[in-house]
């Protein structure tokens, strides 16, 4: 572990002095692109009725969590809210598995319990998908203690909203977090949304890497549209977090292009301010630029992976669709463990 | 009488309490800008202002408070919550604040404010966006908690808890915010809080029901005089005071009983008018109380197990037949 | 045997499972320095050290998330609420993500966390400081809930509690603290969750209790005793699962229950088990059941109205005697 | 109202420009001591047995309230936590009826229903009485609300303590309040201890008046112990306040003599450290001195004084003793208004 953990550090301090490698773009750009064409197919299949209740597209955040997962050693733990497709599928979950769930089966991630809003993949150390928000800050402070009760070096990554950084149970924990000094990277996803409420109304000051200056928790903001400076961000937050200065703040300043979920029409801002964003700096579009402009790959070998990831996608589409519902008896197991 | 939806008719009594009593207003999230998260206040921004329809963070301790606050100093605030799954992030102030101080302050502070929205499943939103609060708050002394089922109750009854000095939770339905029914086009219609509601007179058996449920349980008891069974359906209406009387006087008729609710069963609706009906009507019954509830289990995801976990037609009707030993 | 105060039986329950479990830790407000603001802790901090025996802040909806997120991560923690009063803030925690979780993941992610503190009337603390949550918790799955009465049962259930793989909500009783029981001497005493004991066998009547007024039922069975009734007095012990069969067995033998609680009616464990009663044992019944419960009130400061709305048992032996028509 | 407002405060501008003048002096002196000895009486009672439950004393923490509450205008509300027998009578409670609640009689504020801990003059502008910690806070801001909403210029006092200001909801209600721009003083009793948890070990930074700055929320901080400068602070809070400026965040380092509640022994700190502070900043001894030193008031008049003060206390404990008991039937009364 403490050799894996090295070596990975090492690439990646070599990654930050020079520009970002090719291949690693390359991974990057893959990664992201999945979950864009992975959400771009659960639309359509929402549309259909095959996935039902809330769906929460993370369209146009993808850097956030790709540049975060990059930077993660094995034994971090990662938890979220219900936005949550992105967060499964980077831990590593066969896009069949998700997809499953989604539409609600038992071959599902979640044996189709859980849906859109409760992932979950603890073997790969992804402690979901939570439907409250801001109820998942104090758990992944948790699992930040659990890491440090355990002596370990790992860290508990734990993500949130712009609206959610109003919640009072996020102070509180801020407030232990720092007191104990656990190993807990905060991470704001700032979309600058809350379903309809803009971050302008939502919250007095606007700064929100700043709110936990009040427990002397240090924070930083960075552009979460721009993959490499998510990556390098969290690299420098996660060395502090594994050299015990305890918690840090990042504010990862994203958007999304779609509704809040499948529901929302998001008649509260206009159609230019969208594609602005879209056309100005989409996180994959940018990861593309960058590949191209350095000579990495062609048109033709991005296509290719495009279409690649594609065949993946429909084919965990086809069998999210085909896969059996649960059975009735399946209602009562999971209750309890062990009974 | 009007059609209308149960979302338009709870948007007007909110609207008309409001054109009435200018210490009402409105508070929640989504509520103003974006008309409300399933436009249950759709047009009351532009009609009153962003001094009395009011977006608030999603911060629901912090803006119950508020709101019971803003009860204390005098004004009569309608605290809608998103669902009330949120609300447990409030439950503190809802119990401790609302409820109880009245009686702390020996009567010197009475606390008018209005809790309301959807309680209950909702389609496919899975366990943390489903739980029926109903046997929760009719536990607790010091407030009113109400449950209607048609939009003429809906607007009625959410008329009367605005104008009600105490702390009232009102519990809506999501599903049922789309349905239409009669409203009396009445400008003032209020429907007293305490009091249930025969909705389908019948011999043979009671069905006592309340939001959503009543509906299943007039479904059952269309498909149950197919066979000759004629079932008397009882819209509860209000949870606390819950009305025995109304209960127990169609139990008279009847002399049997089955309770239907979407919650959990332990120490549920229907416990507490088993537990009543067997104190105060233990001789009138030909067969013991049925009660059909949502499964004890928190609320899947996947279509079919949440199709199971939930009362249906079906189910009441065969409890139904129960009672009438006729299964 | 030993004699042992309930304190006693639950600070040695706690420090032998940390003894054999390096994951079990101990976090609450003056759970460590000030030795419990009850003094539960008694020594824990000394023996285990402040990484084990961890004083918080006074933020339930934090430490209590925190205490699940430990437990996601595979620790055994267990929170204590200085009173369940104050659980209520953490509410949101407790119920969604404690005792959800398990569900919506298919079972991926256990939650093995125990929420312990005293629940219900302590002496003269009035309305806030006064509630008994027992129902509440009782009503919802994915839990098990527990409300011991003696020393040797808080200590047998609290181990077990703690090695339980589920959340379990472990309900105290601040009166009952000082109390003294024979404990076992056995070190490693476990009791089984989810099965009621008869303390105190009789045939006339049953009378279910569970906390405190297990003693209240004992007190008035001594007092029937002299009158010629003999009352059998079960123990619930654990109210989720619910032991019905116990209950129900007992019914059988006496055809007549009395059910004890000092919480509120409405919903209650008494209408549980009375709607339980009817429903599996409508036949054995030669009398309604009849619940003695706490007033349907906030709880009063004053100690002539706090004396008046708790369960006595006078109040328990009145009720017996009417379950024998002998009143 | 108005113009009560302006006088008082062209005459607390007077008074702060020269010092204070020995009449405001004289009758701060009178209200600390009146607080004081009702306490000292209570705790007598506690003894005897007479009060029951908690019984929290606000010995020591005297100046806070007497310097705010002489800053306020009729019409400015006030609400604390369960540390409100002090608040009560500078609301200018007859102390019989709140030593009556006490001792749960039914001639008490709250006819015995309530007890130490919730007591309630709404019609002096006090709101409670709160036994929640930090439920006050958000009740506070909602009275502010009520104020603002009623276009008027009153201002809502919302105490809480050190230990209190961990609490989430504080942060969500600094958040409406300063978005909202809501006229709220909120005032930070901070005695440096929450029942046994030092401000050292529950916050991860001290500084509690900073607590604000995340939402833009200025604080200060001021001597508690000293009656004028609390008396001062608040009054350039308020005016703040009523200017339509929104909330504003003052901390009051204060201490308590006692323990947390009758029953506790504060085996969590010295001896020397509490009669320290007996001793040196003690602020009924401060004024005293104030008042003999600038030759305001001699030994004798102010031993007459304090007799008179003892003379009301006995007389709110006799009462208080030997008022009746509610009946029984007052058990349901109360529940629901109206009904
Ligand atoms: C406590 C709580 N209140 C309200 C909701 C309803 N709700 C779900 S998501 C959401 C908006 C959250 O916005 P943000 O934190 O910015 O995250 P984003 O959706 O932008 O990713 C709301 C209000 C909820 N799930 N939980
Ligand atoms: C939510 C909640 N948790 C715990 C308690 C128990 N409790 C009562 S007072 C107190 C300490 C509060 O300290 P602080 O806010 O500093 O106020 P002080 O007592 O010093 O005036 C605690 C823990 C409570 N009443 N409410
Ligand atoms: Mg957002
Ligand atoms: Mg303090």
């Amino acid at each position: 572990m403490a050799t894996a953990r090295k070596k990975a550090r090492s690439a990646a301090s070599a990654s930050r002095e020079s520009a970002v490698e090719p291949e690693t773009l390359d991974r990057w750009f893959r990664d992201m692109l999945l979950l864009r064409r992975f959400e771009e197919k659960a639309s359509q299949l929402y549309g259909m009725g095959l996935i039902g209740g809330f769906c929460h597209l993370y369209i146009g955040q993808e850097a956030v969590v790709t540049g975060v997962q990059h930077a993660l050693e094995p034994g971090d733990s990662v938890i979220t809210g219900y936005r949550c497709h992105a967060h499964m599928l980077i831990a590593g979950v066969p896009p069949r598995e998700v997809m499953a769930e989604l539409t609600g089966r038992a071959a599902g991630a979640s044996q189709g319990k859980g849906g859109s809003m409760h992932l979950f993949a603890p073997e790969r150390g992804f402690y979901g998908g939570h439907g409250i928000v801001g109820a998942q800050v104090p758990l992944g402070v948790g699992l930040g203690f659990a890491h440090k009760y355990r002596d370990s070096d790992q860290v508990s990554v734990t993500y949130f909203g712009d609206g959610a950084a109003n919640q009072g149970q996020v102070f509180e924990a801020f407030n232990m977090a720092a007191l104990w000094q656990l190993p807990v990277l905060f991470v704001i996803e700032n979309n600058q949304y809350a379903m309809g409420t803009s971050v302008e109304r939502s919250a007095a000051v606007h700064e929100l890497h700043e709110r936990g200056r009040a427990f002397g928790i240090p924070g930083g903001r960075v552009d979460g549209m721009d993959v490499a400076a998510v990556f390098r961000a969290t690299e420098d937050a996660l060395a502090d977090c594994r050299a015990g200065k305890g918690p840090f703040l990042l504010e990862a300043m994203t958007y999304r292009y779609r509704g809040h979920s499948m529901s929302d029409p998001a008649k509260y801002r206009s159609r230019e301010e969208v594609s602005k964003v879209r056309e100005e700096r989409d996180p994959i579009e940018q990861a593309r630029q960058v590949l191209i402009e350095g000579g990495h790959a062609d048109e033709d070998a991005l296509k290719e992976i495009d279409r690649e990831i594609r065949a993946t996608v429909n084919d965990a589409a086809d069998f999210a669709r085909e896969a059996p519902e649960p059975e009735a008896e399946a209602l009562g197991a999971h209750v309890l463990a062990g009974a | 009488m009007v059609q209308q939806t149960v979302r338009e008719a709870l948007r007007d009594a909110m609207a008309e309490e409001m054109r009435a009593d200018p210490d009402v207003f409105l508070m929640g999230e989504e509520v103003a800008e974006y008309q409300g998260a399933y436009k249950v206040s759709q047009g009351l921004l532009d009609e009153f202002g962003a001094g009395r329809v009011i977006d608030t963070p999603i911060t629901e301790a912090g803006f119950a408070g508020i709101g019971v606050g803003a009860a204390m100093g005098g004004l009569k605030p309608i605290v809608e919550f998103m669902t009330f799954n949120f609300a447990m992030q409030a439950m503190d102030h809802l119990i401790n604040s609302a409820a109880k101080t009245l009686y702390m302050s020996g009567g010197l502070l009475p606390v008018p404010v209005v809790f309301r929205g959807p309680n209950g499943a909702a389609a496919r939103v899975a366990a943390q966006h489903s739980q029926c609060y109903a046997s929760w708050f009719a536990h607790v002394p010091g407030w009113r908690v109400i449950a209607p089922y048609s939009a003429a109750d809906a607007k009625g009854l959410l008329k009367a808890a605005i104008r009600d000095p105490n702390p009232v939770v009102f519990l809506e339905n999501e599903l049922l915010y789309g349905q239409s029914f009669e409203v009396p086009e009445d400008g003032d219609h209020l429907v007293p809080i305490g009091k249930a509601a025969v909705v389908r007179p019948g011999s043979d058996a009671t069905v006592a029901a309340f939001s959503i449920m009543v509906g299943k349980a007039l479904e059952a008891a269309d498909a149950l005089a197919a066979d000759g069974i004629e079932v008397e359906v009882v819209d509860l209406r209000s949870l606390r005071p819950l009305d025995g009387d109304a209960v127990l006087a169609s139990v008279e008729k009847t002399n049997r009983l089955v309770t239907v609710e979407e919650g959990w069963p332990v120490a549920g609706i229907g416990a507490e008018l088993a537990a009543l009906v067997m104190e105060r009507g233990f001789d009138q019954l030909d067969a013991p109380v049925v009660r059909v509830t949502g499964a004890d289990v928190p609320m899947p995801y996947a279509a079919a197990l949440e199709a199971v976990s939930l009362p249906s037609a079906a189910t009441i009707a065969d409890a139904v037949r129960r009672v009438c030993y006729r299964s």
